[in-house]
């Protein structure tokens, strides 16, 4: 088995200044017709593949990127990850630090007679989506110049660093007909009233999306004829699905992951995609049990790091000491705490909180339970009594939000994952002052790192990002209100002579997948 | 006759409705706003409120059920509001995985269990008796949560026959019937020894009836008695226990869909509980009981057409 | 005379968790080709097991210890499997105790019978139906063809017990064996169905065994009579021999006990005293022992054989085991003690002026029969059935009034009725002038001290889990009697119905018929009532049992000047112990008036049929014809014109149409009757 | 002693006896007395604190420390099956009791009550049933969080019509039966009638039911705690270990199989004994459930 696990730093501040070396190209071989079939999973039913009105902040990226167009993939470029222009464009240029130049392919053509791709269809999407549900990602966004049919600029409002990677190359980035989506009154969500691109859909729902050759596809050509692409949510079904040889390539679990690492199975390899989450033990500086920094800090010392990697990711989780993922800048390889039971007892005896009850909550799902369960061992050797309580998504993600009722003001500690793009300006926004109620759980504010966060988004040196980052990650670990734990990876078992390739996001880009 | 279905044919479409209301009840009675709750944190104001009157959760809560249940009524359990497809559409799409599932895994039950209960009864206590016993308790005892997880291990991972996951290609009948293979033991194991030891037990019962005491004493063959007068008898409740057991049946494809990655009503209803879908739980719940509702109805009817005395109570 | 089936030594044990039962030893029975016989015996008395040893249905634990059983000469133990089954399908057939139970409910009589035909393989499936037709033609059951497609519960309780005989006739059995076969038939009912047994037999030319514990239907109905008790055959002879010549002590005490025996109005009953023995250990001596007026001590210990008795009427030997007859024996008759049936009549006094105890005027108890829906579906309007249509009646103080009908006349509903477990649609009750209906629980509650009632089944009127001691208390409880020490008034009312006091600890289930009655007097007296209803009190008991339960209840009349409301279908019983009767037909009282005019000259015709209907035990005035045909129709069709014309063997024109409205005749009686056959 | 029609001997012997004697009854017998001794007596049972973290002990097979060896967390899974018990057994009380309670009362009253009320229950009971509990339970789960009290109610609520149907069919069967009748004629109250009389008559079959019950309860709650629905850590029950097992069942089965074989040996334990009573005591009870 060849490991291809290795640490992809994947990204360099100047990867946006730069130019594109290459560009994307579909591996295929012009139209060899010998049934090459290809069978992956998605881990969740879709719910829309409309750029503007995603559910739950997970995109259908896997789907669009087979059949709809965007102007930049995920590519890389001396080994690392970074933008490349899409098959579906001639050049992207970044002119300067507010001006994109793409010039499109000729003769494109969008399904159901909607006519070809052009510039307008490009200027129409982007507009379009200032006014979605996914506005945030456009906030630098001004408006598309079109020079003609097949060529055009982006233009921004102010410098933005991200826009590259974490807008047009993700799932926001994707471009609709005008006339099409036009036709169907401006929104849809399961059928695109118009494709183009290597492959055409079509969804069983909660069963298959089976992607076949788009025949009236004249771009270059993907190299697998027919991708089956079956959903399985649970990640333990899909990894059996895998041996049982009824998967070419699955998205899969640490538990699983750690196995495989230990006990390949036949003819497979192991692709880390990226890891672009961070979690971390939150607690509300507000309330009135944890008011008291020092009980805050003595719970950052008792939580045990390693232990939870160990025992809920099987080893397989990087330690995390901040909110910026590996590979990125401003990434911290220590915390300014560390695991010591003694003093945080002795913190907790100084603030005379010894007896504490606290309710733990997290999402329900296996790891982060084994993790609670963990964090309630820690406390409870530093006599604080930890009551975990699970909670589907819909309760989770709203319980620390003013506007939707008042569970803020109850919540204490929680564990909490937030997942970015892959660039460290997108981490912070959720941290700074405007955000407490909305985001920033832990209800505390710096005038210093609002400072900080300004600075950051129109820096562009790659060593004073860092300083910065570094520096607002230090702020956020002195109010004692994280505990960093984790960074997961997004890992990948697939057949060993399948080639694949994910965004860092970590989605499969199945055209650009083929077999060796 | 027609008067006993009609009657018992209203008692179904009550029960529906009250299962309707009480599911209503239920979900409005959740701590919360029921609009966040079904859009997400991330949803717009405006975008709730456009919801809100969508759904018309502005309405009274009487109002909001009376709209609701002409809206069932007339076959609309709602909208999904992540996808923004009729619940109903997406429901009957997944009814036949989840139908496929129960009869198989109940035909093979009955076409073992039933066989298996008359054997051991014709000879209580031999060692045939005996063997089908042991294997019926045995069948019992493990629940079918366990037996998917423990069939998947050996069935598929080790042995490597059959298919674990999905539900196989749609309009290939032998991969779909291949996929069922594991699936259906998993969740009609149970049934096996359920049905052998109520077969069993009836045919015992009847067995040592009056009218089985004369037939043999007018010297009838024992295989008339046995097959045609016995068993006739002695059928009648595993019917009507199949019907009510119907409901447990569906709490076990719920587990094997889950576990066997397949589709169906109960996984639907499972990732949808996940993800709060509640338009969708909503309208899976109700297809559920309506399904149970419309099985215990069949093996009443059944019954009735099989045992003349039913059909004249009620 | 040749035997057709010859019974020799035959022993049967059955292996029990309290050890092996005996339930039958050394029994001989020869059963003559074309005749019929009868074996007669109270429970226990092991009738049933020979039967079914003979049909070698025999249940799993049974053991055929000894003996031997011939038909045609060849041995029926030794019969393999198919043997077996030809020698029940064609040679001998079956007539059950309960043809509901022993039809199977769920496949109609065409198939039902079709597949008693399965050995005519000669015959086509339409041959087969035309056959089923002809015999159920043949019982009496008109539109065969129709009926056939019929379900057993879709018929009436004598239909089913025709059938019953048209199936057991149609394999044309050499022996057809009758199990108690109008055990579960009314009056009326019987006399058809023992009329058509012997029809049966003299066309078919079958030899014929009637098992039975009545009398009166062996004495009409056969030429032989095995009597039996505690699995032993203690005397068998031609029927006029043991009806006029009964030789063993039991079978003389048996007939004695019969209340249709003795036509007087006695007042008192000869009982047997003491129980059946206990069948786990073998008797040392004569089974009949324990309980023989004649018993002498080499009767304790010895067993005696079957001595012959001079002197038969026919070629059949009459015999009977017992010492008495043995002509080498050393048995004296002891010295005579004074013989329990010395009259000791007691005379009640009935104030005959003062105004009556109960009055029941118009009294009408409605139920639905069908839910609203179905009703509504099958146009019925009213879906209600008069259970009660218009009775009246009174009860003096000290004074027995009998109520007599068939099942399904209302005469129970009545009862509860009175009592308030009934809803009363209208009319009314009067209890000491009182009006009861419609008088709520909690006033109605403080009548019920001076009204009680006996409910039919002994055991099963006694709630299950309680003892009798809690039993005989719990009235006391109820009405609020707690001061008064519970025990010692259990205890008195043990002694005051003869009941052991060590009996206060046991359970229902755990006593007998006749010991469980005894409870249920004892609870209906614990409030000294004025008034008591007894429903069937001799339901369930053994003759030997009945009389000492009548006893009982008339001495406490006596002494307590009680007033009796009896419900019976048992005509002997009510005869004796009534001073006034009424008979119901539909829910209404077709005769009211003094008892021994009621018997000696019924005036309606249907009390004519139920006063000569009931079987005598006297083989020598057999009954040529049934008087009346048919069975009670259904309350929910009740005829129009007079409601009983249908079956009435007078009826004219006048009667189907107009309906009669209550006649008093000279003597007192009130009859509704056109034509009233006296006064 | 009485003999019946057709020649077999009606007996009355001691039913325990025969219950000892009869070779299922007494498997179950022992299986159940097991189960309630192994969960009573867990904390002396156990060789580990059940919620103990051993991190470097994470996942090893069993062995002369860790007998049926340990989880992902390193906890004892030996400890955890014991106390798992625990839950089982809490679950099966108390869901058991007072559905057996409260179906009883509802089924008399439906039985010996007005038939307007009668209807009104039935339907009731109909409607209840008609919910199959694991789906009613993903829903609650989903509305009001998981908890072992959500699990109980929902055990109760489902379990309730089998009881009271079969409390109403007995109590509708003794309504009219003489000796009720006599009672009434004596003027006894319907509070006396129903709980004195009606109610030692009707709770045995219900008995039956309720040790046959049992493995249900316990197989609910696993079930749940297995998607994950059921108990909250760091409480063990075999649902959570299989839960939690399954995880990891590639790389050691031992949780997986630790925490299943205890759940089918009550299960077999409660069926053998339940059927056992219900053979010896009321043979016409097959199929209540």
């Amino acid at each position: 088995m060849t490991q291809t696990i290795s640490r992809r730093h994947f990204m360099q501040a100047a990867a946006f200044a730069g130019t594109a070396g290459l560009s994307g190209v579909f591996p295929g071989m012009s139209f060899a017709q010998d049934g090459r079939k290809l069978t992956v999973r998605f881990n969740r039913d879709f719910d829309s593949l409309d750029p503007g009105f995603y559910v739950g902040g997970h995109p259908n990226n896997d789907v669009n990127w087979c059949c709809m167009p965007s102007l930049v993939h995920y590519g890389f470029r001396d080994g690392q990850a970074t933008w490349i222009p899409s098959p579906f464009v001639e050049s992207v240029v970044a002119r300067d630090s507010t001006h994109i130049d793409f010039r499109l392919k000729q003769g494109l053509m969008w399904s159901n007679g909607f006519g070809e791709l052009t510039t307008d269809d490009v200027a129409f999407s982007y507009e379009r989506m200032t006014t979605s549900e996914w506005k945030s990602d456009y906030v630098a966004f001004d408006r598309v110049d079109i020079m003609d049919r097949y060529s055009g600029t982006i233009v921004l409002n102010q410098p933005f660093a991200p826009f590259m990677n974490t807008t047009l190359a993700s799932g926001t980035g994707i471009i609709l007909s005008r006339k099409a989506t036009e036709s169907v009154g401006g929104k849809f969500t399961t059928e695109a009233p118009a494709t183009c691109g290597p492959y055409v859909y079509a969804w069983t729902q909660g069963q298959h999306v089976k992607l076949t050759r788009n025949p009236e596809w004249t771009g270059d050509a993907p190299y697998f004829d027919s991708i089956d692409a079956l959903i399985v949510t649970e990640d333990d079904s899909a990894a059996l699905a895998f041996e049982a040889g009824e998967l070419d390539c699955t998205q899969i679990s640490s538990e699983a992951l750690a196995r495989y690492k230990e006990k390949p199975p036949a003819d497979s390899a192991l692709t880390v995609a990226g890891a672009l989450q961070y979690m971390w033990l939150g607690m509300n500086t507000e309330h009135p049990k944890l008011k008291d920094l020092r009980v805050r800090r003595a719970i950052q010392s008792a939580v045990d790091q390693a232990s939870i990697i160990q025992g809920a990711y099987a080893g397989t989780a990087e330690a995390s000491y901040g909110v910026v993922s590996p590979g990125l800048v401003g990434k911290r390889d220590s915390a300014g705490y560390s695991h010591d039971p003694g003093m945080a007892r002795s913190l907790i005896e100084e603030a005379g909180a010894s007896g504490l009850e606290l309710t733990l909550r997290t999402l329900n799902n296996q790891e982060r339970i084994l993790a609670a369960t963990i964090i309630q061992a820690n406390l409870a050797e530093i006599g604080i009594n930890v009551t975990v309580m699970p909670l589907d998504a819909g309760p989770f993600w709203e319980m620390g939000q003013e506007s939707k009722g008042d569970t803020w003001k109850d919540l204490e500690i929680w564990i909490m994952r937030f997942g970015s793009g892959p660039d460290p300006y997108e981490p912070f926004q959720w941290f700074i002052r405007d955000q407490v109620g909305i985001w920033n759980w832990e209800r505390w504010s710096s005038d210093e790192f609002e400072e900080l966060f300004k600075m950051g988004i129109e820096e562009v040196d790659s060593n004073e990002r860092a300083k910065i980052y570094t520096r607002m990650q230090e702020i956020m670990e002195e109010t004692g209100a994280y505990v960093w734990l984790t960074h997961e990876p997004e890992v990948f078992i697939h057949r060993s002579d399948i080639s694949a390739k994910f965004a860092p996001s970590g989605e499969m880009q199945l055209p650009y997948f083929s077999r060796t | 006759m027609l008067i006993y279905i009609v009657k018992r044919i209203g008692l179904a479409v009550l029960i529906i409705l009250l299962a309707v209301l009480a599911l209503f009840v239920m979900l409005h009675s959740i701590p919360g706003d029921p609009v966040s709750i079904a859009l997400g944190p991330r949803a717009t104001p405006e975008i709730q409120a456009a919801y809100a009157a969508k759904m018309n959760l502005d309405k009274p809560l009487f109002t909001q059920f009376l709209i609701f249940l002409g809206n069932v009524l007339t076959g609309d359990l709602g909208t999904d509001v992540f996808s923004n497809r009729s619940v109903a559409k997406t429901l009957l799409g997944q009814l036949p995985y989840t139908i496929s599932l129960a009869v198989a895994s109940l035909g093979w039950a009955v076409a073992l269990g039933i066989p298996m209960g008359c054997i051991s009864a014709t000879k209580p206590n031999g060692w045939l008796d005996r063997i089908t016993g042991l294997v019926s308790i045995g069948t019992i005892a493990v629940p079918s949560f366990l037996v998917s997880i423990w069939a998947i291990l050996v069935f598929a991972i080790h042995l490597n026959i059959f298919p674990v996951i999905g539900a196989g290609d749609q309009g290939d009948l032998a991969d779909m019937a291949l996929h069922l293979v594991l699936p259906s033991f998993a969740v009609g194991l149970g049934w096996v020894g359920y049905l052998a030891r109520m077969v069993r037990a009836s045919m015992l019962e009847v067995m040592g009836e009056n009218y089985i005491r004369s037939a043999r004493a007018f010297g009838l063959t024992t295989q008339t008695i046995i097959y045609r007068y016995a068993l006739r008898v002695a059928i009648l409740p595993t019917i009507t226990l199949i019907g009510v057991g119907f409901g447990g049946l569906l709490s076990g494809t719920v587990f094997a869909e889950i576990i066997f990655a397949r589709p169906g009503i109960g996984k639907v209803i499972y990732d949808m509980v996940l993800n709060r879908n509640f338009p969708v739980v909503q309208g899976a719940v109700m297809m559920t009981v309506a399904l149970y509702a419309v099985v215990t109805l069949a093996s009443d009817i059944i019954v009735s057409i099989l045992d003349p005395r039913v059909r004249e109570s009620l | 005379m040749e035997a057709l089936l010859d019974i020799h030594r035959l022993s049967v044990e059955f292996n029990t968790a309290r050890g092996r039962v005996h339930a039958l030893r050394d029994v001989s029975i020869s059963v003559p080709k074309g005749k019929v016989v009868g074996i007669v015996g109270e429970s226990g008395s092991g009738k049933s097991t020979l039967v079914w040893a003979v049909m070698r249905l025999l249940a799993g634990n049974s053991i055929v210890a000894d003996g031997k059983i011939t038909f045609r000469g060849e041995d029926v133990l030794s019969f393999d499997e198919s043997a077996l089954r030809e020698f029940r399908g064609e040679s001998v057939s079956m007539v059950f105790q309960d043809p509901m139970t022993s039809q199977i409910p769920v496949l109609d009589y065409r198939r039902q019978m079709t597949d008693i035909l399965y050995r005519r393989k000669g015959l086509s499936r339409q041959e087969k139906i035309r056959m089923a037709a002809r015999f159920m033609n043949r019982v009496g059951i008109p539109d065969a063809d129709d009926r056939l497609r019929h379900f057993p519960h879709q018929f009436s309780g004598g239909m089913r017990q025709r059938a019953g005989i048209a199936m057991a006739l149609l394999m044309d059995p050499a022996l057809l064996i009758a199990d108690e076969p109008t055990t579960a038939l009314d009056v009326t009912m019987e006399a058809q169905i023992i009329h058509l047994i012997r029809e049966a037999q003299t066309d078919f030319g079958a030899t014929v065994m009637v098992i039975s514990h009545n009398l009166g239907l062996i004495a009409e109905l056969c030429d032989k009579v095995v009597v039996m008790y505690a699995g032993e055959v203690v005397e068998q002879g031609d029927v006029k021999d043991i009806f006029f010549n009964a030789h063993h002590p039991y079978t003389q005490a048996l007939l004695e006990c019969d209340p249709s025996h003795d036509l007087k109005q006695e007042r008192h009953f000869p009982t047997i005293p003491g129980d059946v023995p206990d069948l786990h250990g073998t008797p040392k001596g004569c089974v009949f022992a324990q309980r023989c007026r004649h018993a002498s001590d080499i009767c304790q210990y010895k067993r005696p054989g079957e001595y012959p008795i001079a002197g038969g009427h026919a070629s059949d030997a009459h015999a009977a085991r017992c010492h008495r007859y043995d002509p080498g024996g050393v048995w004296k008759e002891l010295p005579k003690s004074e013989t329990p049936k010395a009259s000791t009549r007691i005379d009640v006094h009935v104030e005959r002026d003062a105004p009556p105890l109960l009055e029941i005027k118009d009294l009408r108890v409605r139920f639905p029969v069908m839910g609203r829906v179905r009703a509504l579906a099958s146009g019925i309007s009213d879906p209600h059935v008069d259970a009660v249509a218009g009775v009246s009646l009174a009860i003096r103080t000290g004074e027995t009034l009998g109520l007599v009908g068939e099942s399904g006349s209302g005469k129970t509903t009545l009862a509860r009725a009175v009592l308030g477990l009934n809803r009363v649609h209208s009319g009314s009750i009067r209890f000491r002038k009182e009006e009861l209906v419609g008088l709520p629980e909690n006033t109605y509650k403080k009548m019920r001290r001076d009204i009680a009632m006996m409910f039919q089944d002994p055991v099963g009127s006694l709630s299950p889990r309680q003892t009798v001691g809690q039993l005989l208390s719990e009235p006391l409880i109820i009405h609020g009697e707690r001061d008064l020490p519970l025990r010692d008034a259990a205890e008195k009312l043990c002694d005051m119905v003869s009941l052991p006091r060590n009996f206060l600890s046991r359970y229902p289930h755990e006593l007998s018929g006749g010991q469980a009655r005894r409870v249920g007097v004892a609870r209906a007296l614990a409030l000294s009532p004025a008034l008591v209803i007894a429903d069937e009190p001799t339901a369930g008991l053994d003759v030997s049992v009945q009389g000492e339960v009548l006893n009982l209840m008339i001495e406490l009349q006596a002494l307590h000047g009680l007033s009796y409301l009896i419900i019976s279908h048992n005509l002997p019983v009510i005869r004796q112990v009534s001073d006034i009767l009424a008979i119901m037909y539909l829910g209404r009282i077709v005769e009211y008036g003094a008892c021994s005019q009621v018997f000696e000259k019924p005036a309606h015709p249907y009390s004519e049929a139920l006063v000569r209907g009931t079987p005598r035990p006297d083989p020598s005035r057999r009954r040529k014809l049934v008087s009346i045909e048919g069975e009670v129709p259904s309350l929910t069709n009740r005829p129009g014109g007079c409601e009983f014309h249908p079956r009435c063997p007078y009826a004219t024109d006048r009667c189907r149409k107009e309906q009669p409205s209550p006649t008093r005749l000279v003597d007192g009686r009130t009859v509704l009757c056109h034509f009233p056959l006296a006064g | 002693m009485t003999m019946d029609a057709v020649g077999t001997f009606r007996q009355r012997p001691e039913k325990l006896a025969l219950l000892l004697k009869n070779k299922q009854g007494m498997i179950g017998f022992v299986l159940v007395v097991a189960f309630f001794l192994s969960a009573l007596l867990a904390p002396f049972l156990a060789t580990h604190d059940p919620a103990q973290l051993d991190i470097p002990a994470r996942l090893t097979g069993p062995g002369a420390d860790h007998w049926l060896g340990a989880d992902q967390l390193g906890r004892d899974t030996y400890s955890r099956v014991l106390y798992g018990g625990r839950v089982a057994l809490k679950v099966a009380a108390i869901g058991v009791t007072l559905s057996l309670v409260i179906g009883l009362t509802l089924g008399m009253v439906a039985g010996y009550g007005p038939r307007w009320l009668d209807n009104a229950l039935l339907l009731l009971f109909d409607t209840i049933r008609s919910f199959p509990t694991i789906v009613l339970a993903l829903a609650a789960v989903s509305l009001l969080g998981p908890s072992l009290n959500l699990i109980l109610s929902i055990v109760i609520i489902t379990s309730i019509p089998s009881y009271a149907r079969l409390a109403r069919t007995s109590t509708l069967a003794l309504k009219n039966t003489e000796f009720i009748m006599a009672e009434r004629s004596l003027g006894a109250g319907t509070f006396r009638i129903l709980f004195r009389h009606v109610m030692p008559n009707v709770i045995g079959p219900l008995l039956i039911l309720a040790a046959m019950d049992v493995p249900v309860v316990v197989t609910i709650e696993a079930g749940l705690s297995f998607l994950g629905l059921g108990v909250l850590p760091p409480t063990a029950s075999w649902g959570t270990i299989l839960n939690e097992g399954y995880l990891v069942i590639r790389t050691s089965p031992w949780p997986v199989v630790a925490g299943g074989i205890p759940l089918v040996l009550t299960t077999l334990g409660f069926t053998l004994l339940g059927e056992a009573l219900r053979d010896i005591f009321d043979p016409k009870l097959r199929g209540i459930r």
